[in-house]
This record gives C-alpha cells, sequence and structure tokens, in this order.
C-alpha cells in the first residue's frame, strides 16, 4: 500500500499515476475487508477504482499525460508535511490500541446499534440499517452532495452542441473491435443483473444504494467505451440522465417527508408501514432505490459529459 | 407544522434545488429560488421567536434519541446565524435575476439557481446541526455548489480561483474530519452535546490537544484565517457578482461560527483557552490578518479585490474578538460577524450594479461615478463609512464592542491593532470614494444608473445597516443573549 | 491478527503525509486530486482502523456470533468515500476547462499567465 | 486437517505460485507483447486455481456457487481484457523486435 502510494506520487508519467491508484484503491479494499469493513470496501473497490479512474483517464486525454519536472523548491512542502506528520504521531500515543475490545469507540453509542438494531428495524446488516435509519440523513446530505457534484459537473462542462459524432476512445472503426463488441454485448446484462441484486441485497449482505448505483453506471459505460456515446445517448439520452438525477433526491427526501405527514418526526420510518419494523423496511427500500437512482444517473452523465468535451477537442 | 419549522428551514432548500434544476425556464427557477429564500427567512424568524421563549429547541431527526440519530439543536446563537444567513439570501436573491441574466449563459440560469439554494440550504444544515459529522456532511455541501458557481464567472481565472479553493477547502474539510474522527475515537460518540459532556474525561490527552489543533485549522482554511486565506481574494474577485455577495456575507460567518461552537460549547473555555494557547494563537494571526490584509487591499486597483482583502481583514476583528476569552469578547465577535455580513452584502451588491452596467469594477472604470450613478455610489459610500466604522452605522457599533470588550481584558494591543486598521480601512475607502466623485471623465457625463430591479435590494441592505447602527436593540441584543447562552456568567 | 497497538495509526499517518505532500508540492493539477484522494483514502483508513476489534466479525447479524466490529465507522465512511469521489469529480471538470481556457495544466505556467494578463 | 483442506492448500499453494512466476515473467520478459502473455496467465489459470481452493473449504454451499459464477466471469472479462490491450498496442504502432540483433520491421 504504501510503496504504491509512494509510487504514485514519484512517477512522471501520469497514466501510469491514474493506474496505479485504482491499483491503490483495489488494494485499499482488500485491506478494508481485512479491518472486517465490509460495506466500505465494497464501496471503495466499485466507487475509487472503478469511476474515479474512468475520470481521470477521460481527464487526462483532455490534458496530456506527462508531467514537468518540479520547478519549486522541494524542502518547503516536505517541512510541512512532517511537521503535520510529527503532530498526528503525538497526537495518537495517547489513543486506545486498535483493535483492543475495550475501547471507549465500542462502549458509548455502537452497542445499541449491534444488539437492537435487529429487533427495531430486523435487518441483518446493521450498516445499512445505520445508514438509512438511524443515521439517514447523514445520506440524505451525501446524495445531495452527489446530486451537486453531476450538476456541478454540468454548469462547468455540460450543455455542448458535439459537433461530429463523438468517437469514442476505442472503437475507430465499427467491425474493428468486434470481439469486444461481442463480449460486451454479453457482459452488459450481467452486470446489470448484478447491480439489482446489490442493490436488493443490501438489508443482508454487504451491498446498498451507491454500490448498486456505481455497478448500473458501469454496466452502460462499457457500453459507452465499446459503442460509442452515440450509441449510448440512444438508448440512455443525456436529458433523461438529468431528469432521474434531482429525482432521487426527491424520492429520499420525500420518503422521509411521508413520515413527517403520517405524524412522525422527519425521516421516521414508523409510521409507514403497518407494522413499526415494516415501516423500517419500505422506508430503506425506498431510501436505498433514491440512492441507487441518484448515483447511478449521476455517475454515467459525468462519463457523458466528460465523453462529450474531450470528443470535441 | 410549527414543530418541524427547525428541520424545515434547511429541507426546503434542500428539496428545492433539484427542483430548481428540473425548470425549463430561467424565471420558472429564480421564482423557485426567491420563493423559498423568503419563506426561510419567515422560518428563522418564527425560530427565534420560539428560542426566545423555550430556550435550546431540540429535534430528533429519524425519530432517534440524540446520540444514536442525529439531532437538530438551534440556541439563540443558531437562531441569530440563521436570521443573517435568510435575511442576506432574502435580499440577495431578487437582486440576481438580472444580474445573473446578463452574466451567465441562459441555458445554464436554472443550473446557477439550484446550485445557490444548495449553497444556502448546506450553510443553514450547518448552523442547524448538532452532530459533528452532520456539519462535515453539510460543509461538503456548501463548498462543492460554492466551487461550481464561483467556476461560473466570466474572467478565465475564476476556474483558477475555483480550482484553487477545491484543494484548500478540501484538504480544511478532511483536516476537520481528522479531528472529528480523534474525538470520536477519545468519546465513541458524534454529538455535539455528548461530545462536551464526555470531553473533560479525556481532556488532558495529547490526542484531544491535537484534534483541537486540527479542527482549528482546518477551520481556519474554511474561514480564511490570516495565513490561510490564499484562496479568498481571487474567488471573490472572479465569481459572478451575485456569488461573491452571498459568499462574502454569509460561507466564512458560518465556518466561524462552527469554530465558536467548537471552542466554546465541546471544548468549553477553560479548556479550549487554558490547556492550548489557542487564545494566544488566535489574537496574534487576527491581528496580523487585520493589519497586513488590510495594507493589502489599499493597493489593489480591481475594487472586488479589495472588499475581498478587507472582507479577509474583517474577519481578523472577529477572531480577535474570540481570542479575548471573554464572554464580552465572545459577543462582539458575534455582533461583527452579522454586522460584517450586512456591510459587505450592501457592498458588494452596490459593486454589482457598476458590474451589470459596465461588465468590470476597475477602479479606472468607476472614474467619475458619483455624477453617472448617484444612488448605487451614495450605497457604496455609506456601505464604506459602515466598514470604517463611523458613528450612526452598524460597523461603529461592533468596533466600539470589540473596543470595550478589549479594554475589559486590558487587551492594548488590540485598541491599537483595531484604530489602525480601521484607519488603513479609510484609507482604501477613501481611494474608492475619491476616483468615483473628484476625478471627471468626459466620456461618462450622461446618467446611466442601474434598473430599479437592481437598486432596490442594494439599498434595502444599505437602509438595514444604517437603521441597525442606531437601533441596536436587535443586533447588540440578539449577540449578547447569543453569548450568554454560551459563556454563561461571562457577561 | 496480532494487537498492532499503534501501529496501525503510524501506518495511516505515513499514507496520509505521502498524500499531503502530493497535494502540496506537485504542480500538476491533476497530481493534486490524486494526491488528495491519496489523503482522504487514508483518513478512511483511520476510522476504520479506530472501528475494528480483535475477533469480531463484519458488522452483519448472524446467528453464532457474538462478537461484532463497530458499525458507526464503516457508516461515516460511506459518505467520506462518496464526498471523496464527488470532489475529485468536480476538480477534474475544473481541471479539463482550466486546460482549454489556458492551454496549460501546470500550476506555475498558470501563476504566469495570469499575473501578466 | 480433513482430505478437503489439504486439497485447498495444495491448490492455493499453486495458485500463489504460478502468481509468484508470472510476476517474474512481467519484469523480465523483453517487450510488451511476451509480458502480455505473463499477465494473461494470472488471470485465467492462477484464479481459477484459487477459486477452486477457495470453493473446498467453502464445501457445497451457496458461497461455492458464487464463486463458480465469478469464475465464469473472469473466464469471459479477462481474456477480452487482453485482447483490447494488445489490440490498442498494435493499433497504435508498437512492433515488437524479432531477435535482439534485428532491427524491428517497419509497421505494417
Amino acid at each position: 500500500m504504501l510503496v504504491t502510494a509512494l509510487f504514485v506520487v514519484r512517477t512522471r508519467d501520469l497514466l501510469a499515476a491514474t493506474m496505479l491508484l485504482g491499483a491503490y484503491s483495489l488494494l485499499s479494499a482488500g485491506m478494508f475487508m481485512v479491518l472486517d469493513a465490509v460495506d466500505v470496501a465494497f464501496t471503495e473497490a466499485a466507487v475509487g477504482a472503478g469511476v474515479s479512474t474512468i475520470l481521470m483517464l477521460y481527464a487526462l486525454v483532455a490534458s496530456g499525460r506527462f508531467e514537468r519536472t518540479p520547478t519549486r523548491p522541494q524542502w518547503l512542502p516536505l517541512l510541512v508535511v512532517l511537521a503535520t506528520g510529527a503532530a498526528l504521531v503525538w497526537g495518537t500515543f495517547d489513543l486506545p490500541p486498535v483493535g483492543a475490545p475495550g475501547n471507549p469507540v465500542h462502549q458509548h453509542v455502537a452497542p445499541r446499534y449491534l444488539q437492537q438494531s435487529g429487533a427495531e428495524i430486523g435487518i441483518p446488516n446493521v450498516v445499512t440499517s445505520v445508514l438509512a435509519s438511524y443515521r439517514g440523513y447523514d445520506t440524505l446530505g451525501e446524495t445531495a452532495v452527489v446530486f451537486t457534484a453531476g450538476l456541478g459537473v454540468w454548469l462547468l462542462i455540460g450543455g455542448l452542441q458535439r459537433r461530429g459524432a463523438a468517437a469514442p476512445v476505442l472503437a475507430s472503426a465499427p467491425h474493428a473491435n468486434l470481439i469486444l463488441r461481442v463480449v460486451s454485448k454479453f457482459l452488459i446484462p450481467v452486470i446489470l443483473l448484478f447491480g439489482l441484486y446489490v442493490q436488493f441485497h443490501g438489508e443482508l449482505g454487504p451491498g446498498g444504494g451507491f454500490q448498486a448505483g456505481v455497478i448500473l453506471a458501469s454496466a452502460l459505460i462499457v457500453h459507452l467505451q465499446v459503442f460509442g456515446a452515440d450509441q449510448t445517448r440512444q438508448i440512455v439520452p443525456e436529458s433523461l440522465l438529468r431528469v432521474l438525477a434531482p429525482l432521487g433526491v426527491l424520492l429520499y427526501g420525500g420518503t422521509g417527508v411521508a413520515g413527517l405527514l403520517l405524524g412522525g418526526n422527519y425521516l421516521d420510518y414508523h409510521p409507514l408501514g403497518r407494522t413499526p419494523v415494516g415501516g423500517q423496511h419500505l422506508g430503506i427500500l425506498l431510501v436505498e432505490l433514491g440512492v441507487a437512482l441518484t448515483v447511478s444517473s449521476t455517475m454515467l452523465l459525468l462519463c457523458y459529459l466528460f465523453a462529450a468535451r474531450v470528443a470535441r477537442r | 407544522m410549527s414543530a418541524h419549522a427547525q428541520l424545515l428551514i434547511v429541507l426546503l432548500p434542500l428539496l428545492a434545488a433539484p427542483l430548481a434544476a428540473l425548470m425549463r425556464t430561467p424565471d420558472a427557477a429564480w421564482a423557485l429560488a426567491t420563493a423559498i429564500a423568503w419563506s426561510v427567512l419567515s422560518l428563522a424568524l418564527l425560530l427565534l421567536l420560539q428560542v426566545q421563549a423555550e430556550g435550546v429547541l431540540s429535534y430528533a431527526i429519524g425519530g432517534w434519541a440524540a446520540p444514536w440519530g442525529i439531532e437538530y439543536r438551534l440556541d439563540p446563537l443558531g437562531a441569530l446565524l440563521q436570521l443573517l444567513l435568510a435575511a442576506v439570501a432574502a435580499a440577495i436573491l431578487p437582486w440576481t435575476r438580472q444580474s445573473a441574466a446578463r452574466e451567465l449563459e441562459r441555458a445554464r440560469l436554472p443550473g446557477f439557481y439550484a446550485a445557490l439554494l444548495l449553497l444556502q440550504a448546506g450553510l443553514l444544515g450547518i448552523v442547524a446541526t448538532g452532530d459533528a459529522f452532520n456539519v462535515f456532511v453539510f460543509l461538503e455541501i456548501s463548498s462543492l455548489s460554492t466551487y461550481a458557481l464561483i467556476a461560473m464567472g466570466r474572467d478565465r481565472r475564476a476556474l483558477t480561483a475555483a480550482f484553487r479553493y477545491l484543494i484548500l477547502g478540501t484538504l480544511g474539510a478532511t483536516f476537520y474530519l481528522i479531528g472529528v474522527g480523534l474525538l470520536y475515537a477519545l468519546t465513541g460518540t458524534l454529538n455535539m452535546a455528548d461530545l462536551a459532556a464526555r470531553l473533560p474525561a479525556v481532556a488532558d490527552t495529547r490526542t484531544a490537544h491535537t484534534a483541537v489543533v486540527f479542527v482549528t485549522v482546518g477551520l481556519g482554511l474554511k474561514l480564511a484565517m490570516f495565513p490561510l486565506h490564499a484562496w479568498l481574494p481571487n474567488a471573490y474577485a472572479y465569481a459572478p457578482s451575485a456569488v461573491t455577495a452571498l459568499l462574502a456575507a454569509t460561507a466564512t460567518k458560518v465556518a466561524l461560527y462552527v469554530l465558536v461552537r467548537f471552542v466554546w460549547t465541546i471544548f468549553g473555555a477553560e479548556f479550549a483557552f487554558g490547556a492550548i494557547p489557542l487564545a494566544a494563537l488566535l489574537g496574534v494571526l487576527a491581528v496580523l490578518g487585520m493589519l497586513i490584509a488590510s495594507a493589502v487591499a489599499v493597493r489593489q486597483d480591481e475594487v472586488k479585490r479589495l472588499l475581498a482583502w478587507s472582507s479577509v481583514a474583517q474577519i481578523g476583528y472577529a477572531l480577535a474578538g474570540l481570542a479575548l476569552a471573554s464572554g464580552a469578547g465572545l459577543a462582539a465577535a458575534l455582533l461583527h460577524l452579522a454586522n460584517h455580513g450586512l456591510m459587505k452584502g450592501a457592498l458588494f451588491l452596490a459593486l454589482g450594479n457598476i458590474a451589470w452596467r459596465f461588465g468590470n469594477t476597475r477602479l479606472s472604470t468607476l472614474r467619475g461615478l458619483g455624477r453617472a450613478m448617484p444612488w448605487t455610489m451614495a450605497a457604496f459610500v455609506a456601505g464604506g463609512l459602515s466598514l470604517v466604522g463611523v458613528p450612526l452605522t452598524v460597523g461603529f457599533v461592533s468596533k466600539w464592542a470589540l473596543l470595550q470588550a478589549a479594554l475589559a481584558a486590558g487587551a492594548w494591543w488590540l485598541v491599537g491593532a483595531i484604530a489602525l486598521a480601521s484607519l488603513l480601512a479609510l484609507a482604501y475607502v477613501w481611494r474608492v470614494v475619491e476616483v468615483a466623485y473628484f476625478e471627471a471623465s468626459e466620456s461618462r457625463d450622461l446618467r446611466c444608473e442601474a434598473p430599479l430591479g437592481l437598486l432596490l435590494p442594494t439599498w434595502l441592505l444599505v437602509l438595514a445597516n444604517l437603521w441597525l447602527g442606531i437601533d441596536t436593540r436587535w443586533t447588540l441584543g440578539l449577540a449578547e443573549a447569543a453569548a450568554r447562552a454560551l459563556a454563561g456568567a461571562g457577561l | 491478527m496480532s494487537s498492532l497497538g499503534l501501529y496501525n495509526y503510524w501506518i495511516v499517518i505515513a499514507l496520509m503525509m505521502v498524500g499531503l505532500y502530493a497535494v502540496i508540492a506537485r504542480g500538476h493539477l491533476v497530481k493534486k486530486l490524486i494526491g488528495l484522494t491519496l489523503f482522504q483514502t487514508a483518513v478512511f483508513f483511520l476510522y476504520i482502523s479506530m472501528g475494528f476489534v480483535h475477533g469480531g466479525a463484519a458488522p452483519i447479524l448472524s446467528e453464532g456470533v457474538a462478537v461484532y466490529s463497530n458499525p458507526l465507522p464503516h457508516v461515516l465512511i460511506l459518505t467520506a468515500i462518496v464526498v471523496g469521489v464527488a470532489t475529485t469529480a468536480l476538480g477534474l471538470a475544473l481541471v479539463v476547462r482550466i486546460r482549454e481556457a489556458y492551454g496549460s495544466v501546470d500550476e506555475d505556467e498558470l501563476e504566469r499567465m495570469d499575473s501578466d494578463a | 486437517m480433513t482430505w478437503l483442506q489439504l486439497l485447498a492448500t495444495l491448490l492455493l499453494g499453486a495458485g500463489s505460485l504460478l502468481l509468484l512466476l508470472a510476476g517474474i515473467g512481467l519484469l523480465r520478459f523483453p517487450h510488451f507483447y511476451a509480458r502480455l502473455h505473463a499477465a494473461a496467465v494470472v488471470d485465467t489459470l492462477a484464479a481459477a486455481l484459487f477459486l477452486a481452493g477457495l470453493g473446498c473449504l467453502f464445501g457445497a454451499t451457496l458461497g461455492t456457487v458464487k464463486l463458480g459464477l465469478i469464475l465464469l466471469f473472469l473466464l469471459f472479462t479477462s481474456p477480452t481484457a487482453c485482447h483490447a490491450l494488445a489490440r490498442a498496442a498494435w493499433v497504435s504502432g508498437l512492433r515488437e523486435p524479432a531477435q535482439p540483433g534485428e532491427p524491428p520491421p517497419s509497421p505494417s
């Protein structure tokens, strides 16, 4: 991990740096697995290694691959970094050791999630129950962050009348990558199916709105890479995406408002169903759907915008 | 419905933003944004009355009790900030319609208004929440929308300014995240009130000290404290005028609010000022900020950058008030926070009128504007006087409160710094006034005043500046109530 | 895994500093964003290693398992990862626009162009 | 140590050995296309060995079915990825020298 990170910083060739960053994300996903953080590993692999690598590649195609040798003095940043690092290391001396069950972290708030979430919310995956219900408002804020990013990127590089067909990065001639087309024709439905599985499996095992959203988006990004942006736009037009992204946030917020109107506090799922636990199930399902809607449409929209901008040059 | 007012004030702009993005025509999006801004103002007033009646309001989101679920807490300090945010936004949004229509492309306007709503929702969310991690989430919402809004400026330098602000802002947010993480490791909770209760037990550990330092540095980056202010001048100078006005009046204030919240509510005065020399550190940086930023402001030839540098100096004033570590100092800092929001709002709107008419705000363009745009320049002069702190203006009230607090705390160095900085402020305001009124310019003797739609909001803010300068019952009373709530018997 | 004590945190801090160094020292805008991502990923490790419990299983309630790792840091980090990617996406969009407006993505050249423009 | 676990350790050991060899191959081979062969080995055979080994450990549960699906998915994606890499290199005019001494043929 450390060596990969060091090499990412040292290398001049940005393409290698991006690829190594993807490898670094996969390694960190592995480390998260070792530290029992299954959902986080899933998300880091899907979002960290997948989407950000694709976006960086698009940016690199637009901005050239190699980096100039640094001209500024290198010792000042090194000094700042060493000082911050020393402060942090000095700060960790009184931290309880890693992994000790007696840590204050495990005494105060967490035990209730572990013991009562089974009864109160009734789904095995405690992380999803905390994510969607106990701290559901954080996740609403986070969906708004994803929507803001999509809106911001659209404001910056969107709304462009593309001159001529947007040539995909790979396929220069239609018959050129026959093998890729055939295999991807077979793979895309499987990826979409897997995405839906992750979406609805989120309550039992690792999974949930974000991971599902990214996987659904990646299926269509494969299509975009292989068949070219124009054909993908015919299947999923950009205007549809710009409607779906806000709808996801509204669906999430609306579920909360429904709880409000039915008598509970905001984002309280109890009144939604006949029984409180049933309400929780319905609430979490709707909320995860809203998240998946926003995340998948925003990720795909980002790829459309970057592809259109890159192809224009 | 009033029981949910505490939440609706954040939820309305948050859910209105996707709606605004879906709108086809810019006017519909603008109408929605203005309606939301005005309803948020009424909610802020309602909440203020509720807080004055019942003291601290608490709202458990999702029906889960405090440390487990996320809790919204509103105390007099939060109510004061929300009122400032709502009032400034309600004044600026009607003004935005004509200014944005001229500065931005028509296709991007619905998105622009959606981003403005998200910025407002983010800022209101930070002030309303009682959960440390929720502050980070809403900090990111407001920051991301700010980066996008700044980058929409016409000048290409807006892009580099937005990128630099993105890098520094994200570093600041991540430093804040490290600080909250360390606090979580020590106490096991994220709820601010719970954190305040459990922190004294672990307060003397080195980790707690590091956490305080990291939270302060992180927020210092966000509120452009003196050495960490590199992003502010360019960001405010090249952003669209409406965005600069809104940011200058609210964004840095909210970051300062979070710092006050952490120092006074979570760490508690004796820990924050006793164990770590925070008071001395903030005091030195504030004074340096005041003097150097004002000095640089005098030499600027682009009036928007001049006012941006003056904003860095004014934040120095508020930090100096905070650094006095006394109840009076806190009240003065909060008062200056609110007053500075009004002052800068009025000044940037006046500049926006000029930019609307001439497209840029260089000092040379302002030559002879005293006669050409009398109302706008009159508004600018009123705002400038208030900035300097001339009696009968709101600036004077906050400077006077700061001086009193400094004298009470025996901080002579601060009294001298305030006097010197005010002189510098007089210098750079006078420089603009001199160019506008006394330098004749032949090409512009015809009267080309900005349209009524732009003038009314500007003068609304200027009148607020003057009226609150005279009748200080509102601002001074609220600031002292907030300070009393935080500092307890400190007053 | 044997009790790592504080050793785990020091590795995390080393990773953070590598990321921070890349953000501050390198001039190339995309390299800065890569450094930012490294820095944020390291902070995520800080949170997750706080919530780790020896011998605890992943926080998915299944019969026969008594000790679980702490789910709260996982929720926080799920939010932080998505926030990180959102910031990177916006940063990359800015890089594309800066490249078109200035023709270069190196900070020193940009400053030179700004100062004389 | 039932015979199933013995078989699993054997398979996993063979898989990791193969990975090591492929790693060394990646470093030592002279030019791009040879290195591609080494990389291809990892994706197909080593992955199959690993998944089979894990399958033995899991026994006949849902986990093994999932492992089988992963294997199927890998068998489709990794050769295609290698193909795409090779094709992209070929299209961009990279030609491997026939012998170390001979000049590389002009790009056809």
